[in-house]
Formats: structure tokens, sequence, C-alpha cells
């Protein structure tokens, strides 16, 4: 007959099911590795790695080692839900799970099977699934934030036009949501331009802005976009700021032709500290990265696969002191977290599943010869905004 | 400022880049019946090769070594393809699925989530003139393009390359029995191809563009409709067509905000919605014939 | 057409115990021999099926684009071995073939049909290219009207012309004929006649497949009766088509013998009832 | 709906009359006001040089090609208004100039001809309803007795690409066969066939016209079959009809000889099927 | 009629045939047997292998519809995947109830899933119906790229038409249910003391629907509209002559072809449990054209057999990829090939050499080895029966 149907049984006083037996907590990762998305993929992937191989080191939780179970979907929903099918049978809780169409086709079974799962992707489409929990803040979220500062830093007026670029689909969808309700909050009159992920080239779009006269451009797509608009914005004389969501810079832009317009008008907003933030959590993470992996380039999502970590712990750990490492004993241990530290300096609510865990975002500029190529402008805070947006946008 | 003025140049500039991709599209098709899907990843192991060698090469080392790089990974393409030739043009077709599958893998492997500088001589340089803006690479791409593709065309009808192409595409036995040697004619054009897909790279990621990245390659799609808008197999209109759709392409994201609601992401769809306008009038394409055969 | 006959070496078609088979396992020819001696018609006969096709491709080195190969034997044109070569090389020799059911460029017009009829052999100059063109024109002059013309709208006799004309182009020292008269009206099937006799008079040799038996061994020297794949007969044509069997077969004569296969077979069909 | 049901066995098969029928190419008129009946019953020969326009007439009698002005009538129905396959379902076939043969069998293309005779859709025959399996069995029957008529009884579940040409011709003769045509278009069915061949087709052509009651319009170069066999025949050059009238007529029509057969048709051309009463006797 | 029987070529030809007569009936055996065998999975496969299974089941469905139509009728279609979609959300669409997710409304008709699934297949053959304006006018590499259109603009209408399509999120899949009985895990049944799920019961309808998609198509090439495409697709004007409708037909040949693709679709939709617009790109239509060729175009066991590979290869590679020399694990920094891109390279190595050793495709594969076979034995040669042909004298040889 067929492969092992665990159900939960007692071991000691512990409580166990799925991927959890008397010396290892099996955790899945569905991430790309080959697809658009590996760069990040990989990187936080091996961030992760790198925190559980401390925690294993340190002895594990609960008396058991962690381990990771990673398929790559390379982007492909096929093959992600093909992954989970196989690797569900096998683990205690999803420690990672990217891209965003992967995602949604997966909730219903995350769900259904009740396994926790932090997921990169951070669209408020996937706030109030008890199992499925953001990391980070809503792109919705950072925009609000974004605009907030914008608002100062460009000297905004009501009626003034500002540019909305975004990327179709959820993680430009969930972007445009924030910009267009801090809009509406600071009188400013958005100028909206879509884009594919495939595009490339800005200028039409730019060409569009500058025939409307914005006074600045809220943007979230690509960073190959990002160089793009900036560029043609610049080199075409519509020299205004550019406030951007978080994924939409890498720190190689500034190995490209414009560069320097990058760092005159580009803005980030992001609810992570940059990797050339002196935050000495920050430091002592760059330092075991490199070390480990010496030639691996670095982006953002090695903090994500940090928080991804300690997160995956915290939550392990709590569930071990409740005696249940069951898939709901870990999911219910998780969303008792009210006050995580992230390990660099937020802290952050899981108890709320119809809310992001954290709402503050730091603003961000490019800056040359820093790991990560940005440095901060202004610190981590939460606009006013931000509180009835989200009770405007609840499920 | 002129918005129409500078949509319309956007627009040309675009389509003269595709067209460079939608002419060796053709040119295979017309050399080996077969549609290339791996186009594409030639286009980007042209940009790759680029890349690669411009801080050793300098840039013009480098294009010309990606040139011919790119034309012999044509070539050894078409070499595959040859074994495959005699079972209908179906097989071929699928086969560069294959290559296509291959090309790609390794090349996004080495480019990773790398945005790659090409070292191109123009950087974000502008030129303005007549209330429009335009990008220096852009200017060059429609020289060149012009350059390239009057050359190629005039070959096409009057020399005697061309007219051994002409009749290869239309009988290869009795091209063969007038001496054509179809092996090394095919090859040829696939190396052309090849070559013209290096250079329509450099311009691809040129500066409105951040630089190659590893989905480059599938802007070489909308060399499809391109080359179907023009009619099949014509290689001026291919030109055509190349035009027709950066011009669509421009207008649409141009004129977004007036299309409404239809806007949304229109101008990735806008080659193919032409396309299909076109394609309900003239079933043949703009300047493609009807078959020319009876019975 | 051409001037002046090099001295050296005698341009002679030579085919030594040919086999050739489609895919491996159609045997369409088992051992045929054959010569054609510069400056001779040899006349090749047969039913349909025979071969006669199958050894003119093998000649001209298009066995492959139908999927067959020669599998023993050897062909040589003078000095040029021709086994297994490519086509090109046997245009490059001088061994031109109008193959069966015309073959023209369809997208390409008459003028380009011919120009294309030089794309094999060395580079001519413009003039002399042109002479030859001439020269085609004035043996067709419908061609001449048509010049302009898609060849593949051209009537299915005015294609065989072109078909034959864009041979004469390449100025061949050994033209292969299939079935040149094939759908041509009565008179121009005697112009094709004449061209033949032309183009050999001028020293060219000439292979003529044709099913019209008595216009080949009319124009022909020598003759060749292949039958299943093998040579049957073979000899001067005035001999040949005086044996009875070439006269009942090829040239329908001897109404004696009338009932032959084509009386015997004749079957009754019923009006269909619906 | 282009389905059709057979005339009864004792009526004859309708007329044909093109009447002033004009087709125009760019800078050129392939058929220039050509006008001919086609009496019930008849072998009607159409003959004339090479581009006379004998192929561009059967492309309008089969609704190939549209003419410019003009009509022709089979019947009552006027076929310059009609696509080609409602002028197939009126029982109009015919054969090409340069084979045309689908892949297959000769059973698949000679079951191809019984299309407009059956009617099974795509419902019925992907269920196999019993009336489409019946159907299909009853005319194959039929085909096959139209193979073994035609010579290709031996051939039937042979495929097509695998015949040599001869074959092939009379494959494509079998196929306008199964269409149980009241008209049947041959362009040059003999064009490549050695000459016991063409007698034998010959022989086919007239036992099919004394065993159906058909009307046949033959296009041919080999006129000494052609006024061998036909009732009537129609020259045309440069697309006018030059001469009409009987084989005998037609032969010692200067114009005719002056444009087509160059010396009258007593001495056949070379090798061409010999006029019955004068066998060629070339002096080589 | 012609005197010349020609013996021995005339057996030569006749071989083929005779093997195929030969070879069929141990066919059809071993396919009886193949067809029994798979009823054994649910018994003894765990999840993954069956839901893999049934992705492969949806395709052989799918890609049959476009062996009929490439193959068939000779025209190549891009836009099966748009065909897919349109099945899939159909089915959804149809057999939802009307619900809020997040904060999209999306709608839904509750028809009984059997029902649903039905109407989702009419309504893809509606909607290749509707494309038949274009179908019924292009050829060949032309309808094959105009339906590239329909891919683009199906992805923007499914990204778009949020109500029906769930937008970019895509919505989750109604249990198929027959006679009131749901296919999911909910009410598992057991049987012979193997729990069956959703999973398990949908195993058996694919098959099914596999089944009926075969015999349907078969019957189809065999039968009348087959012949008439087959000759739509070697000459339209022959078949026009013949009495074929040819715009008609094609565009008959298109909707056929688009109700497969629905069928398939729903199927796969049923698999998934979850559809996204994503799934639905070029790189689907492409694998189908992959699959056609693989097999062999044309041919209705061959589109199945290749449905089954393009489909499984993948994912068997991801899965067993790690067992590869030069494969390293995911995530590490150790030079080599990651399991992904090996499986990539595997695929992309194996759809070249398999079309470059039997470009006819996989079909006429088990043909060609029985012939080659039979040459290895060699053809009776005459030896050669005559020297030089110079002479003047008659010769006559007697074969
Ligand atoms: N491509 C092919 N594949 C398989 N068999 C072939 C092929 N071409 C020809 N044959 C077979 O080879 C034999 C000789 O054919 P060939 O065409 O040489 O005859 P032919 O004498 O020219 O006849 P015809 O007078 O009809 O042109 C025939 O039996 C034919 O069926
Ligand atoms: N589609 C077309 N476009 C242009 N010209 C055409 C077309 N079809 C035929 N023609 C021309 O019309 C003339 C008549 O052609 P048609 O095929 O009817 O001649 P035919 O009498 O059948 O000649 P043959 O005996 O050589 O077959 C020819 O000169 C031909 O070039
Ligand atoms: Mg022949
Ligand atoms: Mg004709």
């Amino acid at each position: 007959t067929k492969g092992t149907d665990r159900s939960t049984d007692a071991d000691g006083a512990t409580r166990t099911g799925p991927g959890v037996s008397a010396t290892t907590i099996t955790l899945g990762v569905l991430t790309d590795l080959s697809g658009p998305g590996a760069p990040l993929g990989k990187a936080s992937l091996q961030a992760q790695q790198l925190y559980f191989d401390r925690v294993n080191a340190a002895g594990g939780v609960c008396g058991r080692k962690v381990e990771l179970l990673v398929r790559d979907h390379g982007y492909d929903v096929q093959k992600a839900v093909a992954g989970y099918t196989e690797i569900q049978p096998r683990i205690a809780a999803v420690a990672q799970l990217l891209g965003s169409p992967q995602t949604t086709a997966l909730l219903d079974s995350v769900e259904r099977d009740g396994l926790l799962t932090l997921v990169g992707g951070n669209s408020a489409s996937l706030l109030g699934h008890p199992h499925v929990r953001l990391v980070a803040t809503t792109y919705g979220v950072e925009m609000v934030n974004g605009v907030d500062f914008l608002v100062g830093r460009a000297a905004l007026a009501a009626g003034d036009k500002v540019g909305l670029v975004y990327q179709e689909g959820d993680y430009g969808a969930d972007a445009a949501a924030g910009a267009r309700f801090a809009a509406r909050k600071a009188g400013l009159t958005l100028v909206e331009q879509t884009v594919k992920a495939t595009d490339t080239d800005m200028t039409a779009q730019v060409t569009a802005l500058r025939a409307a006269g914005v006074k600045a451009v809220l943007f979230s797509g690509t960073p190959g976009q990002t160089a793009s608009l900036v560029g043609v914005a610049t080199a075409t004389g519509l020299r205004v700021p550019v406030l951007a969501s978080s994924p939409a810079f890498v720190a190689q832009l500034l190995d490209t032709p414009v560069k320097a317009a990058l760092e005159q008008s580009l803005y980030v907003s992001s609810s992570l500290p940059p990797l050339g933030s002196d935050a000495p959590a920050v430091t002592g993470l760059l330092a075991d990265y490199r070390a480990k992996y010496p030639t691996e380039p670095l982006n953002q999502a090695v903090e994500v696969g940090a928080v991804d970590g300690k997160l995956m712990t915290d939550a392990l750990t709590a569930a071990c002191k409740a005696g249940d490492l069951s898939r709901n004993g870990i999911t219910a241990a998780l969303n008792g977290l009210h006050a995580f530290d992230n390990g660099f300096g937020t802290v952050q609510d899981y108890s709320r599943t119809d809310q992001p865990p954290s709402l503050k975002t730091y603003v961000l500029q490019p800056a040359d010869g820093v790991p990560g190529g940005l440095k901060t402008v202004r610190d981590a805070a939460e606009a006013p905004a931000v509180a009835e947006f989200l009770a405007a946008t609840k499920n | 400022m002129n918005t129409l003025l500078q949509t319309l140049f956007d627009g040309l500039a675009l389509g003269a880049v595709q067209a460079l991709i939608a002419l060796g599209f053709t040119l295979v098709h017309k050399a080996s019946g077969a549609v290339n899907f791996a186009h594409g990843s030639l286009l980007l192991l042209g940009g790759y090769l680029v890349a690669e060698f411009h801080s050793a090469l300098g840039f013009v080392g480098a294009l010309t070594l990606a040139a011919v790089g790119t034309a012999a990974a044509a070539v050894l393409e078409s070499l595959v393809l040859r074994r495959a030739r005699r079972s209908g043009s179906a097989t071929p077709t699928i086969l560069t699925i294959g290559v296509d599958i291959l090309l790609l893998t390794e090349l996004a492997r080495r480019i990773g989530g790398d945005v790659l500088a090409t070292g191109d001589p123009w950087g974000a340089g502008t030129v303005t003139f007549g209330g429009i803006t335009v990008a220096q690479s852009r200017i060059a791409a429609l020289l060149t393009t012009t350059l390239l593709v009057g050359a190629f065309l005039a070959a096409f009808r009057w020399s005697r390359w061309g007219l051994a192409m002409r009749a290869l595409a239309s009988d290869q036995e009795a091209a063969a029995l007038m001496g054509v040697r179809a092996d090394r004619l095919r090859a040829g054009a696939w190396a052309l191809a090849g070559a013209l897909a290096a250079v329509a790279a450099v311009f691809l990621a040129a500066f409105p563009t951040s630089g190659l990245d590893r989905t480059t390659g599938q802007i070489a799609l909308a060399a499809f409709p391109a080359a179907v808008i023009g009619g099949l197999g014509s290689v001026g209109g291919a030109l055509v067509g190349s035009l027709v759709v950066g011009l669509a392409q421009a207008a649409a994201a141009g004129y977004q905000q007036q299309l409404g609601a239809l806007g949304h992401g229109a101008s990735a769809v806008a080659p193919y919605a032409v396309m299909v306008l076109v394609l309900l009038v003239r079933p043949q394409g703009l300047l493609g014939s009807k078959e020319a055969a009876r019975v | 057409m051409r001037s002046t006959a090099p001295p050296a070496p005698p341009d002679t078609l030579d085919v030594r115990h040919l086999t050739v088979a489609y895919g491996r396992s159609v045997h369409a020819l088992h051992g045929v021999s054959l010569h054609v001696p510069p400056g001779r018609i040899v006349a090749l006969l047969g039913a349909n099926g025979a071969g006669k096709s199958t050894l003119l491709r093998a000649v001209s080195g298009t066995l492959p684009l139908h999927n067959g190969a020669v599998e023993g034997g050897s062909i040589a044109f003078g000095p040029t071995v021709l086994t297994g070569r490519d086509p090109a090389a046997a245009v490059a020799a001088g061994v031109v073939q109008v193959p069966e059911g015309r073959r023209v460029f369809a997208a390409l017009t008459v003028e380009e049909n011919l120009r294309a009829g030089q794309l094999g052999t060395a580079r001519r100059s413009r003039a002399e290219a042109r002479a030859t063109a001439e020269r085609v024109y004035g043996l067709f002059p419908v061609l001449a009207e048509r010049r302009h013309q898609a060849a593949g709208l051209l009537s299915g006799g005015e294609q065989q012309m072109l078909a034959m004309g864009r041979a004469l182009m390449a100025r061949p020292r050994l033209l292969l004929l299939d079935e040149p008269s094939l759908g041509l009206a009565p008179q121009v099937v005697r112009r094709i006649a004449e061209t033949v006799r032309e183009v050999h008079r001028q020293g060219t040799g000439v292979l003529v497949v044709e099913q019209n038996a008595a216009l080949a061994l009319e124009l022909a020297d020598h003759a060749c009766v292949l039958e299943n794949g093998r040579v049957r007969l073979e000899g001067p044509a005035g001999e040949l088509s005086r044996t009875d069997e070439v006269r009942r077969l090829y040239l329908g004569e001897e109404p004696g013998s009338e009932n032959g296969p084509a009386a015997a077979e004749v079957r009754e069909l019923a009006r269909w009832a619906g | 709906m282009n389905h059709r049901t057979v005339r009864p066995a004792d009526a004859p098969p309708p007329v044909l009359v093109v009447d002033r029928a004009t087709v125009r190419f760019a800078g050129l008129t392939a058929l220039d006001g050509v006008s001919f009946t086609v009496a019930p019953g008849t072998v009607h020969a159409l003959i004339g040089p090479n581009g006379a326009g004998k192929s561009t007439c059967f492309n309008v009698l089969s609704g190939v090609r549209r003419t410019a002005s003009g009509s022709v009538r089979f019947g009552d129905a006027e076929l310059t208004a009609l696509p080609p396959h409602r002028i197939a379902a009126l029982g109009v076939a015919r054969t090409f100039q340069n084979i045309v043969l689908t892949r297959g069998t000769v059973a698949d293309n000679l079951m191809l001809g019984r299309h407009t005779l059956t009617r099974a859709g795509y419902a019925a025959t992907a269920l196999r309803l019993p009336g489409a399996v019946r159907e299909q069995r009853r005319h194959r029957e039929r085909a096959r007795e139209i193979a073994e008529f035609t010579g290709l009884g031996a051939r039937f579940d042979t495929p097509v690409d695998l015949l040599p040409y001869g074959d092939r011709k009379r494959v494509e003769l079998a196929r306008a066969l199964c269409m149980e045509p009241e008209l049947l278009l041959l362009d040059e069915p003999v064009a490549g066939l050695n000459t016991a061949e063409r007698a034998a087709m010959a022989e086919t052509v007239t036992a099919v016209r004394d065993a159906l009651g058909l009307s046949v319009l033959i296009v041919e170069h080999d006129t000494g079959l052609i006024m061998r066999i036909a009732d009537a025949v129609t020259v045309l050059d440069f697309g006018r009809v030059i001469a009409d009238g009987t084989p005998a007529q037609v032969r010692n029509d200067p114009a005719v000889i002056a444009a087509y057969l160059g010396t009258p048709a007593q001495d056949a051309p070379v090798g061409e099927t010999p006029v019955a009463d004068t066998p060629a006797e070339e002096a080589p | 009629m012609s005197d010349t029987p020609s013996a021995t070529p005339l057996r030569v030809r006749t071989g083929p045939a005779g093997r195929l007569s030969r070879t069929l009936r141990p066919r059809r055996a071993a396919a009886a047997a193949g067809g029994l065998l798979l009823l054994l999975p649910p018994f003894y496969l765990e999840a993954f292998w069956l839901q893999t299974g049934l992705f492969a089941m949806a395709a052989v469905v799918a890609a049959i519809g476009l062996t009929l139509l490439s193959g068939t009728a000779g025209q190549l279609s891009l836009g099966h995947s748009f065909f897919l979609a349109v099945g899939a959300y159909g089915y959804t669409w149809l057999a939802d109830t009307p619900h809020r997710a997040g904060l999209q409304h999306l709608s839904g008709l509750a028809l009984p899933p059997l029902a649903a699934f039905a109407a989702a297949v009419l309504l893809a053959g509606a909607a290749g119906a509707l494309f038949s304006p274009i179908s019924g006018r292009l050829r060949g590499m032309y309808l094959g790229i105009a339906t590239l259109a329909l891919v683009f603009l199906g992805q923007h209408v499914l990204l778009n038409a949020t109500p029906v399509t769930g937008g970019f999120n895509g919505r989750a899949v109604p249990p198929m249910s027959v006679l009131g009985h749901p296919f999911d895990s909910s009410g598992t049944t057991t049987v012979l003391g193997v729990p069956f799920g959703g999973l398990e019961q949908l195993w058996y309808f694919g098959l099914l629907l596999v089944l009926l998609a075969c015999l349907a198509a078969r019957n189809l090439l065999r039968g009348r509209p087959g012949r008439a495409l087959g000759a739509l697709r070697d000459s339209e004007v022959a078949a026009a002559v013949m009495g074929v409708p040819t715009a008609r037909a094609r565009a008959a040949a298109f909707t056929v072809s688009s109700m497969y693709a629905g069928a398939g679709g729903a199927l796969l939709a049923l698999a998934f449990q979850r559809i996204v617009p994503d799934h639905f790109g070029l790189a689907l239509s492409m694998d189908f054209l992959a699959m056609v060729v693989v097999g062999g175009l044309g041919s209705v066991g061959g589109a199945a057999a290749g449905a089954v590979f393009v489909t499984l290869l993948p994912h068997l590679l991801g899965r067993y990829a790690e067992l590869l020399p030069l494969v390293v694990a995911p995530g590490s920094t150790e030079a080599g090939l990651t399991a992904p891109d090996a499986a990539r390279f595997l695929y992309g190595a194996a759809l070249v050499l398999t079309l470059l050793f039997s470009p006819a495709g996989l079909a006429r594969l088990p043909g060609r080895l029985a012939r080659s076979r039979s040459t290895a034995a060699p053809h009776p040669r005459t030896p050669a029966d005559q020297d030089d042909t110079g002479g003047a004298t008659l010769k006559e040889h007697t074969p």
C-alpha cells in the first residue's frame, strides 16, 4: 500500500506531526533557484540555511535538528504544485514560499493541510490566511509610507500631479492600492501607467508622465525598469523624485550608465534596513554570510532569509514550550508571537493574521560603494495614513 | 514638447531594432522553412558575448566577436536542424524549441540575476531636436538598421546570392539541380541571422533599457507578429511589420491613459491585436504575396 | 552551345552496375549500366516505375532529397566521379537536369528563373548571360512575353518550356531530360525536339527519358529499355525501334495483338444506385 | 448543405453551356469570351496550344477561378456564382494537370471523392454511430469497385506515395469517378503515360462514358487520342475559340493547323497515339 | 492495364503494410495490458505521482486535439494554451458558487461539476469557433503565429476579467463530483484498505476521459472528417474540388481541437485545484507543440506518448536530479549544476535527440526499428550482368 501517512502521535510529552521525528524537524522550502526570481531565492535560502546551521550547532530546537527540504519551482506554477504535493507529507511547515503566482496557486492547499507557510512576496492579498504569513510589510504600506515621505521631500501640495507606474500583477497592484490611498489622502492627482514584467524600456511611460507634468513618480516594477524609468526621465528633463517599492532595486543598477541619475532621484521604501547600514545586526549577518558564501552577490534577500530563519526558530521554540510540534501547534505558536524581534531592531506583531507584522518602513537611497548599494535616508517610521489604509482595505 | 512626435520617433526606433530581429527570423524561415524559436536565445547569446568581452576587447571588438560567435552558434543550430529537415517543417521548428531550452538555460545560469552592461559608446546620452528628446542609442539603431536592411534588401533582390536564396526557398530540389549549394547557403542565412541578432541585442540593452538581463531574448517574440504583419517570407514585409509593431507598442504605451480601461498592459498586447486586424483584412500579410501556385 | 569543345577528356557519362534504394528497402535500380558518349543522344525507355527518374536522380545527386541512396556501382562523367556527390558537383561538371514535373521556381519571375539556371556555373559576363538568355527566348518566344510573370502562374506547357530554358542557361555538357515533352502541344514538342538536336549538334550529350517512345527513338542514337530497375534491352535506336517488343509496348503498333493488356483489363462498372 | 443525391439511371446528365466566359489576370486575358456547349453524354475535347487557357477554363468550371464576365450553366445551375465545393456537389468532378493526391492509401483518396455523397459529421464519426459506420462500409465497397474498374484493385490499400506515376494518374481518375459525376473534367489524363497505357486510359474513358452515361470534357495534347475518342472538339488559342466541331472538321481547319497542329492531324506528330486508321510510321 | 506488373517492387511495397498487420495484434494486446495496469496506481502511489499522472492525462487529452489540428489538417497552433485556459477557467466559473475571496467578488454559476465540465468543453469549442474568421482563412505557420495573439490577448483577459478569473490571483477549483459524490478528501472513502481521496478518484475520471478522447480521435481520423482534413492539408484546391468546404472545414478542425484543449484544461484545473493565469502562457503552448511533434504529427498514440514524455520528464528530472552526477544541492554554492538546470538541460537534450533520432516522432519509432531490422537481411541483388554498352549490336538482357 501507499506511502507513510503519519498522523499525529505522542512522543513523550510533545505532540508531533508530519515532518517531526525524534531527532529532526523537517521544513519545506519552495523557491525559485533557476527562474527569474533565482537571485532572490538563492540569497534568502542561503541566509536561512546559515541561520539554521547556527541553530543546529547550538543544539537545535526542542532537541531536534532543523532540516530544510528544498524544491525549486523555477517560477513555474505546475512545478510548484507538484513539488508541494511531493514534499507536503514530509514537512512540518514551509519555511519559505517564493513567487506570487506559485503562492496563490498553493494558498488553498496550504490552508487545507494546515501548514504554516512563510511567504516571500508581500502583497496584501495573502493576508487573512491563518497559516500563510508575510515576514515584512505589504507593498501597499511601503507606498503609503513612501508617499508620506515624498510629500515632505518634494514639497508636494494638494492638486499636484504624481505619476504612478506599476507592474501588472499581485505586486504592482498591491503597491498601486497603497499609492492611490495615500495620494487621495494627500490630495494628489495620480497619473497612472502600467507596465508588464517583461517591458524593459520606459520611454513611452516617461513621455506620458512628462506630458502630464508630474511632480514625482511612484514606481513598482523590476530593477531594470527602475533604471530605464529614472534614466529616461532624467535624460528628458523630468527631474523629479522617484519613489520605488523595495523589489525595484538591486545593487547592480549602479553599474549602468544611469548610476548618477539613480543616486540623484531614486528613493526606495523598505521595511528592512539597508545592507549598507552600520547596525550591528546587519554587519554581523553580512560578515557571516560573506564568510560562508564569499563569491555570492549581496542583496536584500539575505536579510529576508535571516528573518525567516529567526522567525521559524522562535515559532518552533514556542511550540516546543507549549508541547505541541504538530502543524497546528506550530502555527498557533507563531500566531502567538506578539513582539517578535526580527533581529534588525524591528519588533513585529504576528498575532493578527489580517495585518502585516510590521508597519514601519525605511526610506533608502542608492549609494555607491556600500553593500547592497543602498543607504538610509530616513529611519523606519509609520505614516499616519497607514492605520487608515489597513482599515480601509481589510479583507 | 510634442507627445505625438515623440511617440512616433520612439516607435520608429523600437521598430528598427525589431526589424533586425524579424529580418533574421524571416531569413531563417526562408532558408530552412522553420520558425526559429531559439532566435531569442541567440540574441541573448550575442548580447552576453558583448557584455563579457567589452572590457577586454573594447566595444567594437566585442561586438565583432559576438556577431561572429552568434553566427557560429546559429550555424551550429542549422546543422542540428539539417538532420531532421526531411520530415516536414514541424520537426525542425520543434527542434529549435529544444535548442532554445539548452541555450537559454546555460545563458540564464551564467547571467543569473545580473543586469549586464554592454559598454556601448552611447551611454545615457540623448539628443534633443524639434521639441523631442531621443536617446543617442536609438538614433544609432535607426541608422544601423536602415543601412543593414537596405544593403540586405538590395542584395536579396539583385545579387546572385539573393537569387539563390529565393530559388532555394521556392523549390529546394530544383535549386539543387541548378547547382545551388543548399547547405552552404542555408548556413550563410543562419549566420547572417545570428549576426543581426547580436547587433540587435546591443541596441536592446542600450540606454533607455538598463542593460542585458536573462529576459532580454524574450523581446524577440515581438518579431513574430512583425514578420507576419509584413508577410512571412517577405523581407520588405519584415521591415514594414516591425515599424508597425514598434509604432503600435509606443502608441499603446504612450496613450495608455487615453485608452482607459483597455489601456492596462495594452502595449504588450498591441502587436498581436494589430496582427489579428491585419490578418483579417489581408490573410497573407501586408506585403506577402498569395501563393504563386495554380492547378 | 559551347564554342570550343575542350580537347581532353571526353565528356562521357559512365554509369556502372548502379544499385539504388529508397528508404533502404525499396530497391529501384539493380545493377544498371549505361553509357552516354559525348555528343550522343541516348534515350531511356521503360514503363512507369521502371526506375528512369531514379537513374537521373542518381546522376544528378538528388537521391538524398527523396530519401534514396546509391547502394552500389559507380557514376562518372568524364574524369569526374559523381557517385555520392552533391548536385552542385554534377552541375559544376556540366551535367544539368530538367526534372520530371518541371519544378520551376514558382515565386520567381520567368526572367529570374532563367538567371537561376546559371547559379551553379562559373560567373559569366553580363553580356554573355544576356546573350544566352536571348537565345532561350528565341527558342521559346512565349517566355519572352511572360518575362516578368511569376513562373508558378504559367500554364503547364509554358512551365515545361521554362524548365528546359533554365537548364540551357547553364550551357550543359550533358543534358538530362526527364519527360521533356510532357504536356506540350504538338508544335512545341517539335520545337523541343529541334532544340535537343541543336544542343546535340554543338557537342552536348543528351540522356532523355521519354514516355513518348517514338519521339525518343527518333531523336536518339542509342536507346536503353529499363524494366523493374534492370536494363532489359539496349542498342542503337533504329534497331531497337524495329524489335517487336518495343513496337508493341512503346510504339503502340501491331494492332494485330490488340488483346494486349489494355483491352484485356477493361472491366465492368455499373451506375451507383445511391 | 453540399450533400447530393444521384440522378436516376435513365435521365441524361445536364447540358453544360459556357457562354462568353472571360477571365483576366493582371495584363493578360486568359479566356476571352469563350463559348461552347457540352452535349449530354458526349466526350468533348478542349484543345489548343500551351497557355491557350484550357486549364483556366477548367478552373472556371470547377469554381477555382472567378470569371470577369460571362456565364457557365450546368443544367439549371449557374456555376460562376458557386464555390468549388458547391459545384462538386452538383456532380462536376475533375482531375488535375499536375497530379494532386492526398497522403494516405489509394482507398483514402477514393473515399475523399465520396465526400459529397456521404454525410457523417464530426459527432457521428467520433462516436461511431451506426449510421456513419454503415455509410462508410457501403461507400468503401463502391470505391473498391471503382478501383477494380480502373485497374487499381491490387493497389487499393497501398500508400499513394509509393505508386509510380502512371498509377497515380489512375488514382486521380478513379477519385473523380468516385464522385459519381455527371460531368467529368479531365486535364491531360494521359500526359506522361506510354503508348500502351495511353490506349488503356482512352479505353477507360470511353467505357466510363458508356457505362455511366456521363459527359466528359477532356483537355489533351495527344491529338491522335482526341481524334479517336472525342465526339466534339473545341479549339482555344490565346483564350479564344478558334474552331468548334467534329474531330474531322477541326483537324482540317487551317486556323487550327496554323495555331496548334502545325501539320494536319493525319500525320500525327511524333510519338503520339496514332489515329486508329493511320498508324504512324516514322523514318528516323 | 500496364503490362508491367512489376513483381519485385510491388512485393517490397506491400512490405510495410504486411508488417503493420503483424505488429498490430501484439500492439493491441499491449494496449489492453497497459490499460489494466493504469487502473492500479491509486492503490500504490503517493499523491505526487497521482497528481503528476493527472497532469499527464490532461496533457494527453489536449495534445490529441492539437495533433488533429496540426498533424491532420496541417494547421499549426501556438494558441493551444489559451483554449486550455478557457476550459480550466470555464469549468471553474461554471461549477463554482459566487463568493468573495479577499477583496474580490468572484462570480460563478454553481452548475453540477459534471455538467460544468461538459459545458466548459463546449465553451472552449465556442471560443475556437469564434476565431474562425482567422482560423478558416490562414494556413500553416501563419496560423501558428496568429494564434500567438490568442495567448497574449488571453493573458490580458485572464488578468483583467477579475470577477470571472480572479485576476492574477486566479481562483480555487471546485472538485469534480459525480452523482452527488464529490471527489475530495472530505468524505474520504476507503477502498481495499486504501484511503481514496480526491486525487485517487480523479485518476479514474481522467483515465476515462483519456480513453474517450483517444477513441473519438481515432474514429475521426479514419472517417469522413479526417479524410477531408488530410485533403485540405495536402492541397486546398483539390479538397475544394472534391467538395470539401475549405474555410468551414478548417474552422471546424480548429473548433474540435479547441474542445479537446478545453477538456484537457478542465482536467488540469481539477488536478491543480487552483488555477492562475501565469500557467497558460506561451511556454505551455510550445510544450504542446513539442508533444505532438515528439510523438509524431498526426498520430493519436504519438500525441499521447509525446504528452506523457514532455509532461513527466521535467517532473521526474526535478525529483531525481540530485541523483545525477555533477548536480549540487539546491542553494549550495559548490560549483556544478543545480537540479532544475540539469533538468532543463536534459529536457532540451531529450527533445533534440528524440527528434534527431526519430524525426517522424516516437509513434514511428517501432516501425523504424522493425524496418532497420528487416534491412539487416541483405536485399537479393543480381550480380552485375553487363559490362560496357559501347557496342553497336543489340544485346538482350534477361533478368
Ligand atoms: N521517394 C521514393 N520513395 C520510395 N520509392 C520511390 C520513390 N521514388 C520512386 N520510388 C519507387 O522507385 C521505383 C522507380 O521510380 P521512378 O520514379 O524512377 O520510375 P520512372 O521510371 O521514372 O517512372 P515514371 O515513368 O512513372 O516517371 C518505383 O517503383 C517507385 O515507386
Ligand atoms: N493565376 C494566374 N495568374 C496569371 N496568369 C495566369 C494565371 N493562371 C494562368 N495564367 C496564364 O493564363 C494563360 C492560360 O493558362 P492555362 O493554364 O489555362 O493554359 P493551358 O491552356 O492549360 O495550357 P497548357 O496546355 O500548357 O496547360 C497562360 O498564359 C498562363 O500563364
Ligand atoms: Mg519518372
Ligand atoms: Mg493546362
